[in-house]
């Protein structure tokens, strides 16, 4: 074998190993949970340590919304399979609503999620007004419970 | 020589590009500015608000065509950054180098027109989610590109060293565009999908895509007058950019 | 057509993001126009003074 | 090359239509020139003529815009320096804080150890006897130029390209690097020094290669 | 005559460049004495609250160690050109890119783990909690070779260049934001009570690959920027 091909040899080698355990770690890493957004079923199941800050994701509920007093508000985040609780003081965004996904930083203080920012998730769905009426009708049973 | 390289070799020639280029342009930039005006007219005034969004949607129409750009001239950056280092060609040494300061101008679209829809929509004008962030950081390999690009005295080490740092940067393309998917985060997912339909109504999509078109068509005549200009200080001392020169001092 | 500016609501926010648009691509439409220029002026001052020295000492 | 004969022996360096340019501005160029071992050549030109630039070509630092450029018959590229060719150019590649040995110990592990020499020898050689402990830092300009000498003689390339060996030189240093290049010349090596033209060789006269700056 | 093997090329370097800083000892404190300023600076400038700072300490000092990283990494080739022996290097017959990972190496060995090995002292003086000192420990030591590596092929870019502190700093920033990323978001998990495993593995992905892959990049970088 030439030096030359000899030396190539090794850096393909070498390439390939790394490749192969960046691979390995990568495929480790991507069965943990990275991004800390919590769903409130996860979080009823117990996923979320003690008095972790972290963030929650879900739909707000229908009818959920209680005003307090000045800018406190109070709602239920729920994934189909679970409610959460969560209140908040300060500004929401305009899109925030009933049946709205929304992302939430906080912490649990019991057994209700008491946030410090509140931010509305709209999805990736365009429809004019009149179309979105006439499917909201046929599909009023239809509540997605992805988000 | 087969056909096709005796063609790259032609258009390759600075003065067959220079030539071609100056007549194509002008053609383009029309094109784009008759594409953006016909989208932006359907997006801002034909198409209906969303159910959602209401009118504050209609940012997408700018938002979104410039985001693709951003990317998509990254790319392209780093296909002529590939072909310069490895064929030591001129004309893609001056073509990657004028992509950069297109590309740039497109993402501070994308990120500014980003924060101004975020504000009333999320409730916030920026967040370290992993697609603004990405974003951001083309941003600075943008810059970085037209910095070292600058930077250095010896034009063709110059572009060399630049083309070298847009393809280690290309990493960072498949992450912008795949951040949506790879992390549940706040930005939205892809709206207009290649495979499969799209998750935007029919009559807000067709000013989106003809907006597309038009920044297409800008990128490319952009792209053409810089490299025009590039090779002309490039190669200033051959005759026939001395021509060019004397004929365009009759015409200012 | 008030309406139309208005956008219900949202005209601060959608007409500043197409004025940024319109803005930044209009500068990018620029820029390598006045480059252009200066490269120009430049070369026909170095064929000046190319000129100027071959009329001063012709080659022998 | 279909006119040369057979019975010519292969030149350690061959250039044949070499151009460098900078800028697009062609430096110098093109160039046709063979060395042989056992020869020693001048480059001669005014200042800015490119004999810098010719020998960074030559010895594969600078990339040729045409033109080629054989060692031993075999072409130069990028991917495979070789240790036949040992440049000398206006940085001496010394460390301050190392002392002269130390530094040389260096030079060898880079590029290898010529037969029947050893750093102390090779310091002796260039006149630095008892310099072996002292700091890079300590010495004149002369002297350093004096190690940087010292690590030609140590490494085992049949080539030196030397770029201005003799600035920075007394008289005794002058007669020094003429001593060497015989010697070196003499063992079937060869060298291409580069100089402005104020310092001539005291010992035969030996080929010369003019450049000028292409117009 | 006896050619060298790369193997005694790069011993040879990594002699000759551990001598250099064995000459220059006192230089190998800066970087902590830079991080330990900068860390200074914040109970300073937000008040001695220790709950707040405990909050912010690992983030505090993920940036000053990348910043002092940062300020150390244009003495990586500098002090070489300068004297032509980085010449010497791109000409040897030897691999470049072993010749420049040695470099790396010492690089690292010389300017982080010191910067790794204060870090006690500095998570000590902004209160982080004792639990996740060993996870700040482990992402310092899998991010700093990291941020040499990439640090290294941007140096070999602006080599030429007689001031290249900011545009260096512009060049490598965008590099180093995923490996601050992922160190401060184990830090900041394992603060939280969750778990930081993940960012780790992340960046254990990225070193293996950059082991490889940045040495073959800066000598590719050094042949540019050196002509």
């Amino acid at each position: 074998m030439t030096p030359t091909r000899k030396r190539r040899l090794i850096a393909v080698a070498l390439i390939l190993g790394a490749v192969g355990i960046a691979t390995a770690l990568t495929v480790f890493a991507l069965q943990q949970n990275m991004t800390y957004l919590y769903t409130p079923s996860e979080i009823l199941a117990g996923k979320v340590p003690e008095g972790a800050r972290f963030r929650i994701g879900g739909m707000v509920k229908d009818q959920s919304i209680e005003r307090g007093q000045s800018l406190t508000v109070a709602f239920v985040v729920t994934d189909g399979d679970g409610d959460m609780r969560v209140e908040y003081e300060g500004i929401l965004p305009d899109l925030f609503r009933e049946k709205q996904s929304v992302i939430a930083t906080g912490s649990m203080q019991g057994d209700r999620f008491v946030a410090t920012e509140v931010l509305a998730k709209h999805d990736e769905n365009y429809v004019p007004r009149d179309v979105a009426e006439a499917m909201g009708k046929a599909h009023a049973k239809h509540v997605k419970p992805k988000e | 020589m087969n056909k096709l390289t005796l063609w790259f070799h032609t258009l390759g020639s600075p003065p067959y590009f220079h030539r071609l280029a100056g007549r194509l342009a002008p053609w383009l930039f029309a094109g784009a500015v008759l594409f953006a005006a016909a989208g932006l007219y359907g997006g801002l005034v034909v198409a209906p608000p969303d159910y959602q969004q209401s009118d504050a949607y209609r940012i997408i129409f700018v938002h979104v065509p410039s985001a693709w750009m951003s990317l998509f001239i990254y790319f392209v950056m780093a296909v002529n950054a590939f072909i310069a280092l490895v064929w030591r060609i001129k004309l893609a040494e001056v073509l990657a180098m004028a992509c950069a300061p297109i590309g740039a101008a497109f993402t501070v679209i994308t990120l500014a027109t980003g924060a101004i829809w975020g504000k009333p929509m999320w409730g916030t004008w920026w967040t370290w989610d992993a697609r603004l962030t990405s974003e951001l950081v083309l941003l600075f390999l943008y810059l970085g590109v037209i910095g070292l690009y600058q930077a250095i005295e010896d034009r063709r080490q110059a572009a060399r060293a630049a083309a070298f740092l847009a393809l280690i940067g290309i990493v960072n393309v498949p992450i912008v565009h795949f951040s949506v998917k790879w992390w549940n985060t706040l930005h939205q997912g892809s709206t207009v999908r290649l495979l499969g339909p799209s998750a935007i109504d029919a009559s807000m999509l067709w000013p989106l895509l003809l907006v597309a078109l038009a920044t297409k068509l800008w990128f490319v005549a952009s792209l053409l007058v810089r490299a025009r200009v590039e090779l002309l200080a490039l190669e200033g001392g051959k005759e026939w950019a001395r021509a060019e020169a004397q004929r365009a001092e009759g015409t200012p | 057509m008030s309406d139309f500016l208005a956008m219900g609501g949202y005209a601060g926010y959608v007409w500043s993001s197409v004025a940024i648009f319109v803005g930044v691509l209009a500068i990018d439409f620029i820029s390598p126009r006045l480059r252009r220029r200066r490269v120009l002026a430049e070369l026909r001052g170095r064929a000046r003074r190319q000129q100027r020295k071959s009329t001063e000492n012709p080659t022998p | 090359m279909a006119h040369s004969p057979d019975h010519d022996p292969i030149p350690l360096l061959e250039a044949r239509g070499l151009v460098f340019a900078r800028n697009d501005e062609v430096v110098f160029g093109p160039i046709d020139f063979r060395l042989m071992a056992g020869e020693v050549v001048l480059v001669e030109g005014d200042n800015g003529a490119g004999k810098t630039t010719l020998l960074k070509v030559l010895s594969g630092l600078l990339v040729a815009e045409a033109g080629e450029i054989r060692l031993n018959g075999d072409a130069l590229t990028l991917a495979r320096l070789s240790h036949q060719v040992a440049l000398l150019g206006h940085l001496a590649g010394l460390k301050g804080d190392l002392t002269a040995e130390e530094n040389l110990r260096f030079a060898i592990g880079l590029g290898g150890l010529r037969a029947g020499i050893t750093p102390v020898l090779a310091l002796g050689s260039v006149g630095l006897e008892g310099y072996e402990d002292v700091p890079v830092r300590q010495l004149s300009a002369g002297q350093r130029k004096r190690v940087a000498l010292a690590r030609l003689l140590l490494v085992p390339a049949a080539l030196w390209l030397l770029d201005e060996p003799y600035a920075n030189l007394d008289r005794g240093g002058i007669e020094l690097v003429n001593r060497l290049l015989d010697e070196h010349a003499r063992r079937g090596g060869a060298a291409l020094v580069t100089s402005h033209g104020a310092y001539a060789f005291t010992s035969g006269t030996p080929r010369r290669l003019p450049l000028r700056r292409a117009a | 005559m006896r050619y060298g093997t790369a193997a005694s090329a790069c011993f040879a370097l990594l002699r000759r460049d551990l001598l250099l800083s064995w000459r220059r000892r006192g230089d190998a404190l800066n970087p902590v004495l830079f991080a330990l300023i900068v860390v200074t600076l914040f109970p300073l400038a937000l008040g001695p609250e220790p709950n707040q700072l405990a909050r912010i300490a690992a983030g505090v000092i993920l940036v000053a160690v990348l910043i002092a990283g940062l300020l150390a990494l244009d003495t990586l080739f500098r002090g070489d050109y300068e004297d032509g022996t980085l010449e010497q290097l791109v000409l040897s017959p030897h691999p470049l890119p072993l010749l420049l990972a040695s470099k790396i190496l010492v690089h690292w060995l010389i300017t982080a783990v010191p910067l790794v090995l204060a870090a006690p002292l500095l998570a000590a003086m902004l209160y982080l909690p004792a639990d996740v000192l060993p996870v700040l420990i482990a992402a310092l030591a899998l991010a700093t070779p990291l941020l040499s590596l990439l640090g290294a092929v941007c140096v070999a870019l602006t080599v030429g260049m007689r001031r290249s502190g900011m545009l260096l700093a512009l060049l490598v920033l965008p590099l180093y934001v995923p490996v601050l990323i992922f160190a401060a978001g184990a830090c900041d998990a394992a603060q939280a009570g969750l778990p930081f495993v993940a960012p780790l593995l992340w960046l254990g992905a990225a070193l293996a690959l950059a082991l490889v892959l940045a040495p073959l990049a800066c000598a590719a970088a050094l042949r540019i920027s050196i002509t």
